[in-house]
């Protein structure tokens, strides 16, 4: 143990702690200029949202709660129905201009692709037509928007 | 010792920043070519940031990435071999002349590589040059690598930006050289293709190919044994491993590696601006060539090209293939030229690196 | 810029082009040789099949159209009834004779696995029996056949 | 072909056996070591639970045999009602204290994670209320117990 | 020839394989930090076998992987460019001053150096092990390959181990230091981010902490690098491939590098058990500074923070944020501190590099 | 310069295309190993077409995958760890005794290797044949590697074909050396395997193997840390990438690598056939020395094994168990051994591992 290595041990101390405090402390001014310049509008929305949360969570408590009814396995079925209905049109279009089956693939690997499908589609369910949304995703998921509502399907029975 | 940095930074630096963050810019908002112009914009701003030694030998980080990387072409290669594995060459097998059309549109390669001569560059940069109009980002760095490594940075973003900017580049030139009535041209359903001649159409481009031009067996041999990988069937572990795990990995070093060479010092220099300049003139005149040489073939076959398709050479996969379609709606919704234009567009890769062997036997590896 | 490089420049354009294009012939002709040696058989059928698309596709306008019948919310759960059975006597089996549950991961990763199960159930559903081929496949896929169709099927509660 | 070199593989293939053999023996014995040390109190219900297999097994004749009560479509509605359940009272936990979604990857993908969700949910189903209790895995899998038994559900509908 | 090495095996082999054993049971039994633990620890008993020949250059397999993959800290930084792409630094920009907590907490980095050096180490040797106070295994292994890396066993196994033994060290530390009112402080709820704000910061923060630390650019540049791939949206291909393939894989290498550096011959000295030694110092201190400076943050602004979160700018994430969430759940279990606590849990990593980074800078590289 | 490709073949190259060739058929027609046949074959397709420069020092890509990935052992190795990481050893465990069984198959390498001898093979090169007997492709390679480089591709293409054929070799050996009657045995079921025993199985035989055959460490190192990290349960997601992501990126590079020693200057040697001749032998003989101990054990045992299962002792996981469950079917259609083969198929994996370790140790490494 040498006194001079101490006292270099206490220069790098203090040294260190200033700069690591002077450093993370621009970061912090940098970060409220980040908030200013590009929050604001968005801040708004923000507290609003909390709000809602908050109503909603108070008036069911948790643990004790049916399912909602939007999400009920006849939701699933309908789903189900509209990718099918969504497939075979593709299916059909695909055919019938010669693409193969292949090209989806190649299309999604390459850098911007973007020849994945997208399409409404009208669906009789339960006895009333209903319009959905249909967006191809990669890897078998689809964006399906029905009511208002967007659902992230991963749909994989193919035939 | 600290806050050195800010005492060492040059006005180039600064500027390479910003270029870093027009390129990230471009990538997050546009999407331009994000998975490789994204990497390789964060790391231009990196690497200009003075004195972190990420770039310097023998243990920078970046140095090691791109000295044991993309020196080597171990990167470029196996992109290609992951593009194989990748690549449906069925449209082409579908429709033989299509070949042609990938072959005519390397006519831009020479158009640029005839123009940066005139404006002063050497052979081995021209060629460097001339190749982004072949539209294949591993190509051209494979070749620049080779022959001109100095323009690597300026040759790779130039390349992977204008395959972006296709949407923006062909169409204006497309509708420049057709009428209405060729546009209007409708083309038959593409046969389908056999498993068999999908297995046996890359073993036999790689023997061919191979002998005539060896010096470009390298990118055709990875691109042939990934297709083989695919279409076989029976090694689909390897097939995914090579188009999704080692792809991925590799674009992560080829976006740093290219993006550690775009240091101020290097980067920096009206030959850059000359480079970016003729990749534009490589693509225009790549598409032209294509849409040229499909008119031609019309002349003496009877069974009409659409010749829109002939600028779907450019390989840039599948986004040329894509412009094809939609100007083809645009006049006629009912024509879908999709698959039509796959063919010249993945033949265009394989036009692209025979060219690129052409050179390397010419000029010297 | 010196005269020189231009007609190297020149004479490589020359060289180039002429490569380019005789290598890409070359192909174009193996291509078509690789088509009238291999594909002869496959033509006819081919043929056939865009007929018979042409003609499905045009009977069914696209984008407004019901989902078949066949694969209907129902097909889904006779696929997951038939595969559920499936598991089971698979399960039994491999208790039975001191497998391990393993033993198919092994299989399936080392070289030419193919201990797959693969077997024909008889399924009671919506009052009738119906005998439906299942096969496994790696990954939790299915290969079920039922009514002369195919249906690949990824079938993940496991019990 | 030399003598010397002849007798040096005799002398190598003498003592290559010897040594594969001794060594393998080693393990021959330290194997039954551990198991005379670790096994011994779960050999006895190992062996019942051989029994038991055989009796199921004898019972069901294979490859003939209707799809389990307990597995049929129903419970898969039942599933995906407790986990939609499961999910919406994650969701509203997790807003009303300020934790952002991005928050389980994070923890799941460094070491020591844990930060996922384990809840009883009552499900109204079928006219009674049924306690089921869900557990979040990583991948979008849930651990569902109901009724004694557990299922591992991979539930990949979002909304 | 054979048998041999059972004659070779000394004493500090068997304690060896012991404390390679008791590593992997720590790793199964109690999941200490298993994907770290476990590898280092077998690694650990199958290098203190005899004569096997697997850490000897040039071609033994463990030194290939020690020599070309860790003593270029190509693995620590490619760790950092995983853990870049896996974190979300929103909790941290949702609230600001959680960085100053991040900074507080290094505190017990430097009370670790200057304990070392009164127990007779350098000053290269006190840095790497004042810097498992820090909590960031990589940013250890990184720091103790360029300064000391006779140390890297012991401080690795320190920093990781004691990572794993943060909800047993923190909980005394932090009751001391705080009355229960104190613990009793509820905190608002963060703000949302923009994903303009969590796109910004990375790019931000490399260009900040480079120009002034340029020696952290490295650490803080791959971190960033990664989170920007995570936060951009458009390159999840490259993001997921930085924290599960690549990251997975690289785990696994680090796990043997490390391991390989445990033979008896090198960590069986006194040193090593001070290092352990010293590791609980630093931890412990780090703890304290962090809630200490948090109830001097109190005494100057109105609206107070909960001091418990202090102890987050620990790193060690998300265990000490865990932490902090029990012990505030015991005191009023409607007191959810768990997000506000993450702020300064990945503040403290970038704290931590920017010290390994002024180290650097003055003790060398 | 260009065109000269096809001046430049030989006769020896045209030999060899059609060789690779006709392990691309057998890979995809047949499925013989076609994870590893299919990328040797068309890399040796591409590794005779003239003047490509592929295999040359110091750029050429498939030289920098040999020299490397597969000269310095990395490649087979990381394979072996893989396989730990896919290998169940419960079947062994529950019936110790198949370790012997695993190690009388053993015979069959030193009746190769004498054998190899005769015909004036030197002892190094013999010991890389008789390896081929222990039907272990990663063993095998990494036996020559070290001991007769000049054979890899002869012994690891004979290893991996031969690993195909197992079910057309053994079966009339194991008719002709067992009598309907001991086909007929049936064995009693395999206990369950506690968790314990399984986590504790790679720890012990490492450390036992590896202080008894130190040269065997590697090997059984890698193949019982990918055990561990496969039995604790705690490190899936190491596990899964030593199984899955890395193991395939690796197979993709042993494939190209071994196949880019099949030039035809040194692969086309009369030795090259007496290799594949003698792989046939050291497999027949490896049966053999399987079944026959088995039936050696019941003269001493009273419990009866069906000796079959001694033919499994040739690794070829899990192809040989499988070969006798299929006799064992035939014979009676209610005796299912194919659990009770596979405890010597494992077992042979090591017995193999064993071996190799000898013929290091006592012929240099
Ligand atoms: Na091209
Ligand atoms: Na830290
Ligand atoms: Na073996």
């Amino acid at each position: 143990m040498d006194i001079n290595t101490i006292i270099t041990g206490l220069y790098i101390t203090g040294i260190g702690i200033a700069i690591v405090f002077s450093v993370l402390s621009i970061l912090v001014i940098l970060v409220y200029v980040l908030k200013q310049t590009i929050y604001k509008p968005a801040e708004k929305t923000g507290k609003k949202e909390i709000g809602k949360t908050k109503i909603r969570v108070e008036e069911k408590p948790a643990e004790t709660r049916k399912p909602r009814r939007e999400t009920d396995p006849k939701l699933v079925a309908l789903l189900s129905a509209a990718i099918t209905a969504f497939n075979e049109y593709k299916a059909s279009t695909l055919k019938k201009y010669g693409v193969f089956k292949d090209f989806p693939e190649l299309a999604r690997l390459l850098p911007l692709a973007g020849v994945l499908f997208k399409s409404k589609i009208k669906v009789s369910f339960g006895g009333k037509d209903i319009i959905v949304d249909v967006e191809e995703l990669p890897n078998n998921m689809y964006k399906v928007g029905v009511g208002g509502k967007t659902y992230i399907v991963n749909y994989s029975i193919q035939q | 010792m600290v806050f050195e940095g800010l005492m060492h930074i040059t006005l180039g630096n600064i500027v390479m920043i910003c270029v870093g963050l027009i390129l990230v810019y471009l990538a997050i908002k546009h999407e331009y070519e994000p998975l490789i112009l994204l990497p390789i914009g964060i790391t231009a701003v990196l690497v200009n940031l003075p004195l972190t030694g990420l770039t310097e030998p023998p243990y920078g980080f970046l140095y090691l990435v791109k000295h044991y990387l993309i020196d080597t072409e171990v990167v470029p290669l196996l992109i290609f071999f992951g593009l194989g594995a990748m690549t449906d060459f069925g449209p082409m097998i579908a429709d033989p002349k299509s070949l042609l059309l990938g072959a005519a549109a390397q006519i831009g390669v020479f158009v640029a590589l005839l123009t940066a001569l005139l404006l002063g560059f050497n052979l081995k940069e021209a060629a460097s040059i001339g190749i982004i109009g072949g539209a294949d980002g591993p190509t051209t760095i494979y070749l620049t690598v080779k022959l001109a490594p100095h323009l690597l940075a300026a040759t790779a973003v130039a390349a992977y930006s204008y395959m972006s900017l296709v949407p923006l580049i062909q169409p204006p030139i497309i509708k420049a050289l057709t009428t209405r009535e060729e546009r209007r041209i409708r083309m038959k359903q593409l046969r389908p293709i056999s498993k068999k001649e999908k297995i046996l159409f890359p073993i036999v481009s790689m023997i061919t190919v191979g002998l005539l031009v060896p010096s470009a067996a390298p990118l055709i041999g990875m691109i042939m044994i990934g297709n083989l990988f695919r279409e076989s069937g029976v090694v689909e572990r390897l097939s995914k491993a090579a188009r999704e795990e080692l792809m991925n990995i590799v674009t992560i070093f080829l976006g740093l590696g290219v993006g550690s060479t775009m240091r101020a010092e290097t980067f920096l220099t009206y030959k850059t601006l000359l480079v970016l300049g003729l990749g534009v003139v490589a693509f225009a005149a790549a598409t032209a060539g294509g849409v040229l040489f499909a008119k031609l073939m019309n002349l003496f076959s009877k069974e009409k090209i659409n010749p829109m398709i002939g600028a779907s050479g450019v390989s840039a996969v599948p986004m040329s293939a894509r412009v094809v379609q939609r100007l083809a709606i645009e006049e006629d919704p009912e024509n879908h030229l999709l698959m039509n234009a796959m063919g010249p567009n993945v033949a265009g890769v394989i036009g692209t690196a025979v060219v690129a062997g052409v050179f390397l036997s010419m000029l010297g590896g």
